[in-house]
């Protein structure tokens, strides 16, 4: 299933890409798409990984590694959020 | 109705106030707060400060946050406004104000949609400095601030 | 330098907050409460009220709770106003600003003011209802929200 | 000694009256001027009762029952506060 992936602030600078379309096996999670991302290696390795601190919401809503994702999901990915 | 916003542009606190009011006289009190840039953070001088967003999440959380204050405490009437864009030293970033029939509703109501804001809404900062530039970290006073919440409502419950 | 003002005039919101500000860099958060005249108390429709004070001791009982507050939060400036004479439904009654570096202090001290005003500052209110005059009766809801700041205090000390 | 006292409010209704002067036997506290108030009867005994919300305040600070009045104080009497 298609799946539209959007990255914002230090990780979009980090990756040099605002969004993108990723196909993954459905029935799929938040954690089957970042093991993907991570096997990119290099920054998205490093970037994603359990030690670093970022964020994953899912159409617009927050969501967790438990998280299923539906054929034509918006699955965003950032860091910790310092508005206000 | 809750008045929610996302702009470029700057506000006007005081027509705000007016907007929000509209004649109500069952206002017993508001309480309003207002971020504004410093340009001190961390130590370096800061001389502009870049706000992005998540367009499409945005508005989304901004409208719950606000619905939850609505659902725990007395709100005749809100207004959430955030700036996005490039920022200088003391301009305003952020204005939450709450009316209500009572003072102490008021204060918890505006208290709270800002420390959710800080921890919930799709905002981040980057910091131009006299070093260059940096992306704003995420602090855990403010994890804090917005988790005390959580406590409350369990102590309120029990 | 606290502004301390009590007077019959009405106040500009956002004026006020514009010659706190005075363009320092170093206010990251202003918190503000501003109290207004509802129609309704205690199930009477309210037409005016009128507000009494004890000149020679408003000003001191209003500096000394503002230092309280400037001595226990990292207040960079506030204001206090306090109207007096006759008021309508709408009209706004009392002003605190509260200017800090950081969110938590603004609101904190803006609150803990507003708090010992009501039980503190020599204010009296005289509703005008459909069934005649009456002196406002204090609240011992007031009377909690004051004390709940001695028993914060307390604690942190400990 | 002479003693300059102030009535606010639902008091100075009460009483029909805003200030006047009060001679004491010096010394005296606060207590030994309600004591005084209240041996003029009627309205004045009622209104100054323990069972009655009142409070003083002497050269415009709270005061308590036991507070020492010296020459010339302000001493104000009036219901419990009620502005903001």
């Amino acid at each position: 299933m298609m799946l539209n992936v959007l990255y914002f602030a230090s990780l979009r600078e980090t990756f040099g890409i605002a969004s993108e379309h990723i196909a993954l096996p459905a029935p799929a999670t938040v954690a089957a798409l970042i093991v993907v991302l991570r096997a990119r290696g290099d920054s998205w390795f490093d970037a994603l990984g359990p030690d670093k601190r970022w964020r994953v919401a899912v159409n617009e809503e927050m969501a967790v590694m438990d998280t299923v994702l539906q054929v034509g999901d918006a699955v965003a990915i950032f860091p910790p959020v310092t508005g206000g | 109705m809750p008045t929610i916003r996302v702009q470029t542009e700057d506000f006007d606190l005081g027509a705000e106030v007016d907007a929000l009011r509209a004649g109500n006289a069952k206002i017993g009190g508001i309480a309003l707060f207002v971020g504004l840039v410093r340009d001190i953070n961390d130590g370096a001088g800061v001389s502009t400060l870049t706000l992005e967003h998540y367009p499409a999440m945005t508005q989304k959380a901004l409208v719950d946050i606000v619905d939850q204050a609505c659902a725990r405490w007395d709100v005749i009437n809100a207004t959430v406004i955030h700036r996005v864009g490039q920022l200088m030293p003391t301009d305003q970033i952020v204005l939450v104000i709450v009316a209500s029939g009572h003072r102490g509703d008021a204060f918890q109501a505006c208290e709270f949609i800002i420390d959710f804001l800080k921890t919930r809404a799709p905002f981040w900062k980057k910091e131009s400095t006299q070093k260059g530039e940096r992306w704003v970290e995420a602090r855990a006073s403010d994890d804090a601030a917005s988790s005390r919440w959580q406590a409350l409502h369990k102590s309120e419950e029990s």
